[in-house]
């Protein structure tokens, strides 16, 4: 049985280790072009759980440090709303 | 749109202690936290705080919330709180700060000064099961256990020795949990050996040079399989033991939570001695924004001790920016310091010793 | 397994108003204004909602709305983080299943 | 060894223990701290100066014991809880240790409880004479009667009651 | 990195890669794609990717069509899904007067062969029934148009290519363009130069600047534009959703989340990219105003991308004359991605036989200075 499988690291998204580490070693080693193809990091959480594990993977896979790997944009609402909150704040 | 002239993000240690000191300035201060109560990690802490009688030694963490809070409740008008709110982004063409309370309301903010005081978020570990229910932070365990007096499990697994995994095994026996073991991948106790003595005592094992392989369960944890792992990481096989548990605690490090720094485009540098990514700052504290401060495991990861004198460093320094005449600020910024430089000189705080010249310019920052 | 503690060396609790409330139709207690993933908890109920794309159970996991993980249906609402949403007499609580829907 | 098992070794234990005609002679306090972290509670709870001042607030505490009165505050405040007392003059074959106590149940006076050394292994029973909080945080010391071979292995006390 | 190749392409968004695949296709696999960041990191990854042929000129209308034609078989094709999504666009008109237009519209697209219709507001409720009709005055459909996911399609093109020779550099940006006597040379980058006799300028809202390289002044520029996506639903909403006059467009996504955009009064021309909280609430009041039964569905993300503006809203396509081995791609005005499937086909054709199978001249950049301005109707 291959583990792997069920190493999740994305929860929002289910995105398991294999398909990640296989990401890699298609030559894709940035988080935004592992989180582009399989939206790990895209769902609700944005990526607060998920992105270090990622980043921590790339760089055993392939060799880099941390800093080397270009950090994701950090966007806006760090908590999801509820579009009828927003549309009811007053427009000043 | 709320205004104010400072705004503190994070209602912990760090941002308790900055809207004390920024309100003794005469600053004017909002304070956000997104917890039910004010307080941050302190509300959880059941032990007795380390460090000196400025940082209230031999105080438990809860209490030392209520003596923050009841600090602030002589400020009057000049200190507001609103909790259960998210800050929900820094937007950086007109300087605005939107903000949730629970799910129902949003509002703006548009502050002079902010101090970012968010703390830090739980890291987890990539290994087999590691989503099954049963398997918690170890903060979020202390939420349930401390603050809502639900006992999380029976029988536990402590993943990490350092000091929060240690004493959360502790509390988590006095809540009436068994605790199994604790495992340590490092070869030693990350944590103060007084903490690991404690519950050694009690008869939790504590097995260093070990990590977790694979967590059991189908609906939700049921154990989990250990081993112990040689210096270059790996697995050695035919060391594994099984440990029966309905609760793996994940005690495995703090990342600092500056999603808001981020926004607003601060300088970042990675120092992992102090936790990953933190701001850049000078010795009073403000990032490469000349509108932005920080302070606590915000800026590294540190206890709460350093986290409450670098946010009474941030909140007056935020307030003399703001151009309120602090007579005694020197002597103030100096014995600040003077506080920080001696509870970071022992071997404990080596590896902070280490980060912090890179993250913190040598000169004021020149903000214009 | 779970529930509340009754004594503690150090804490003293101090809850709210016991009221009622449904989880997937059947009848709970817990305390009033506090989270519903601790009188979820307290009562056993461990597995809050099945992820979208593997089926998998999912619980609690952070305690501070920051994770996703513990996502149900509350009065009808779906992707309600019980963590810190605070309980309430008569509330409805639903197993998520996947995405939800909203009709 | 500390370092990897938690476990203070015989040598560190004897670094902090008085010598024999102190232990003799009184009720002495043994501070098992054995890391230099910041911290200092221990020297301001004592009323005797017994445990030193710091000179830099990480240093290991220093004790004088010729000033000891063995009265355990220090006990309860240790934030570490790493302080005890012991008592070799309780009575020919038996001592007193003072141990922080931080759980549920609370021990009653005269009850007979397991007493564990260390590692976290019973090593022999004893009965709790005195429960008292000196500081009212939640910190009992437990004072209980050992045999006096185990006054200095035994660390921690485990309530044990059949009908519950 | 190579040092000499038949064709370097700049940019690796959907034009960049969609060209480089095609021309690749076309059996010319010595091409190179430079890429300053990552794949699909600029306007591409940011847009909402609709794709629709309810258009208002002949040019549009045939583009859009074709480009559906493409993006129908383009799992097959390529080997790897792209999320489409086949709703149709539902196009709702809240003036008489759009109405009108968008009547004339259907005729045009109904001559050309595309399927569209005006539909009643019962009918429109059966493809949406939480739509909101209220104030609206008309609506036409199309059921072929509808929503691909720009990063799963821009990667699909990319590793195609990859599989037929093509070779994308990452982190790669084109520094300079060097030409002599008239005559493209090779391409100067951040990690040394290539020698080519094509260069196709795909730099999308960079392409001004790319353009520069050569000595070409081209008028295109950065626009920003906003948008923010939700946490994801059960389908409860089958078309996008648009309006001209209402100035939105809505349109739940495969995945099951919505995303949403609409244009502000003004729009910052530079190419920064922050977020504003007017975006976010505006737009949750025109949500919330259509569906409102979906007020309860929280907004996950938002974020800004560049629109690549020309002067007439329209693409610039073609060859440059001034300079031999020069073709630009570009200056798609925010419908970039719709596009990608057939003017990636275009301009492979054009650079390997001169010709193309949909005529594309009037979309030449010396339109501006013949003022022959193209007017399209049909946006946003």
């Amino acid at each position: 049985m291959n583990k792997e499988k069920d190493v999740i690291i994305c929860r929002c998204e289910d995105v398991t280790l294999e398909e990640i580490r296989e990401l890699i070693k298609r030559g894709y080693t940035t988080v935004d072009e592992i989180k582009r193809i399989t939206r790990a990091g895209m769902g609700p959480c944005q990526g607060r759980t998920c992105r270090d594990l990622i980043i921590r993977e790339i760089a055993r896979l392939t060799g880099k440090r941390v800093e080397e790997i270009p950090m994701p944009t950090f966007r806006p609402p760090i908590k999801p709303i509820k579009l009828g909150v927003l549309a009811e704040s007053e427009d000043d | 749109m709320k205004e104010t002239e400072i705004l503190i993000v994070g209602g912990g240690p760090a941002g308790l202690s900055a809207a004390i000191e920024a309100v003794k300035a005469g600053a004017k201060v909002l304070l956000i936290d997104d917890g039910l109560k004010l307080g941050g990690q302190l509300i959880k802490q059941t032990h007795k705080f380390f460090g000196s009688k400025e940082e209230y030694a031999g105080t438990r963490g809860f209490k030392i919330a209520e003596i923050l809070l009841s600090e602030l409740e002589k400020s009057g008008d000049r200190f507001e709180a609103i909790t259960n709110t998210t800050v929900t982004g820094y937007y950086a063409d007109d300087g605005v700060f939107g903000a949730l309370t629970g799910e129902e309301k949003y509002f703006k903010v548009k502050p002079k000064k902010t101090i970012v005081a968010t703390g830090a978020y739980e890291r987890t570990i990539p290994v087999p099961n590691c989503d099954l229910p049963g398997v918690y932070g170890a903060g979020a365990v202390q939420t349930l256990m401390n603050v809502y007096g639900v006992k999380p499990g029976e029988r536990a697994l402590m993943v990490g020795a350092g000091n929060i995994g240690l004493i959360v095994s502790y509390q988590l026996a006095q809540a009436g949990v068994k605790v199994q073991a604790v495992v340590e991948a490092m070869p030693k106790i990350g944590g103060y050996w007084v903490h690991a003595s404690k519950i050694r005592r009690i008869g939790i094992p504590i097995y260093t040079s070990h990590t977790i392989k694979e967590i059991h369960g189908k609906e939700y944890v049921e154990g989990a399989t250990i081993v112990q792992v040689n210096e270059r990481w790996e697995p050695v096989e035919g060391t594994e033991k099984h440990i029966e548990a309905d609760l793996i605690c994940l005690a495995v490090g703090l990342s600092p939570l500056i999603e808001l720094l981020w926004q607003a485009g601060c300088e970042m540098r990675y120092i992992p001695e102090l936790g990953g990514y933190v701001p850049v700052r000078d010795r009073e504290m403000r990032t490469s924004h000349p509108d932005f401060y920080v302070a606590g495991d915000a800026a590294a990861i540190e206890e709460a001790s350093t986290a409450m004198i670098e946010g009474k460093i941030a909140g007056l320094c935020a307030a003399k920016s703001l151009g309120y005449d602090i007579p005694d600020f020197e002597e103030k910024f100096n014995a600040f310091w003077e506080q920080l430089d001696s509870l970071r000189k022992g071997p404990v705080t080596e590896k902070i010793r280490q980060g912090l010249p890179k993250a913190i310019v040598g000169e004021a920052y020149r903000h214009a | 397994m779970g529930g509340w503690i009754k004594e503690h060396p150090i804490l003293s609790f101090k809850h709210g108003r016991k009221v009622k409330f449904y989880v997937d139709g059947k009848e709970y207690e817990g305390y009033e204004g506090e989270p519903i993933a601790a009188a979820l908890h307290a009562n056993g109920i461990k597995v809050y909602r099945r992820s979208i794309g593997l089926g998998r159970p999912r619980g609690f996991f952070c305690a501070v709305g920051k994770c996703s993980s513990c996502f149900m249906i509350v009065n009808g609402v779906p992707n309600v983080r019980v963590c810190i949403t605070p309980l309430r007499e008569g509330m409805r609580v639903q197993t998520q299943m996947g995405k939800g829907e909203i009709r | 060894m500390l370092e990897r098992t938690g476990v203070p070794t015989r040598e560190q234990i004897r670094g902090v223990t008085p010598p024999q005609e102190i232990l003799n002679s009184k009720p002495v306090v043994i501070v098992e701290c054995f890391q230099r972290i910041p911290c200092d509670p221990c020297h301001t709870a004592c009323p005797t100066g017994a445990i030193l001042e710091f000179e830099d607030i990480n240093d290991l505490p220093k004790v004088d014991w010729s000033k000891c009165t063995g009265c355990a505050l220090c006990v309860a405040k240790c934030p570490g809880l790493a302080v005890f007392v012991v008592d070799m003059t309780y009575s020919d074959k038996e001592a007193i240790v003072k141990i922080p106590y931080e759980f549920r149940p609370l021990p009653n006076k005269d009850e007979i409880v397991e007493c564990l050394n260390r590692e976290g292994v019973v090593v022999c029973e004893g009965k709790v004479i005195h429960v008292f909080e000196p500081f009212k945080d939640g910190t009992k010391v437990v004072s209980v009667v050992v045999p006096k071979e185990f006054a200095m292995e035994v660390r921690h006390v485990r309530v044990v009651r059949k009908d519950e | 990195m190579k040092r000499s190749a038949e064709v370097v392409i700049i940019g690796g968004g959907i034009q960049g890669c969609a060209v480089a695949y095609n021309l690749a296709k076309m059996g010319c696999r010595d091409v190179v794609v430079l890429e300053k960041n990552t794949i699909a990191s600029g306007s591409t990854g940011r847009c909402a990717a609709g794709i629709r042929a309810q258009w208002g000129t002949e040019m549009n209308c045939r583009l859009g069509i074709a480009s559906i034609e493409i993006f129908e078989n383009l799992s097959e094709e390529l080997g790897a899904d792209i999320g489409l999504h086949q709703g149709g666009y539902l196009m709702i008109a809240y003036r008489e007067s759009e109405f009108e237009q968008l009547k004339r519209n259907v005729a045009l697209q109904n001559s050309l062969g595309i399927k569209s219709r005006v539909i009643s507001a019962d009918e429109a409720k059966e493809l949406c029934p939480l739509l909101n009709t209220e104030g609206a005055v008309g609506f036409t459909y199309h059921h072929r148009d509808g929503h691909a996911d720009p990063l799963l399609t821009t990667f699909a093109y990319a590793e195609a290519a990859k599989r037929l020779g093509v070779e994308i550099y990452s982190f790669t940006e084109a520094v300079g363009i060097d030409v002599n006597n008239g005559k493209v040379r090779g391409v100067r980058t951040n990690r040394g130069f290539i020698s080519t006799g094509v260069v196709v300028n795909c730099a999308g809202p960079y392409a001004r600047e790319v353009a520069a390289f050569a000595g070409v002044d081209i008028p295109i520029y950065p626009e920003r534009h906003e948008i923010l996506v939700t946490e994801p639903i059960e389908r409860v909403s089958k078309p996008m959703l648009m309006s001209f006059s209402g100035n939105f467009y809505i349109q739940q996504r495969p995945h099951g989340s919505f995303i949403m955009g609409y244009g502000p009064e003004e729009h910052l021309k530079s190419h920064a990219l922050n977020s504003t909280w007017e975006f976010l609430e505006g737009m949750a009041r025109k949500f919330v105003r259509l569906l409102p039964r979906l007020s309860g569905l929280r907004v996950v993300r938002q974020w800004a991308g560049s629109y690549e503006m020309s002067p007439d809203a329209q693409p610039i396509l073609g060859r440059v004359e001034e300079v031999e081995g020069f073709y630009i791609s570009a200056g798609f005005s925010g419908h970039g991605f719709m596009f990608g499937p057939i003017t990636g086909k275009l301009m492979a054709e054009l650079i390997l036989s001169g010709e193309t199978s949909i005529p594309i001249d009037m979309l030449s950049y010396r339109r501006f200075q013949r003022g022959e301005l193209i007017r399209e109707p049909a946006v946003v």
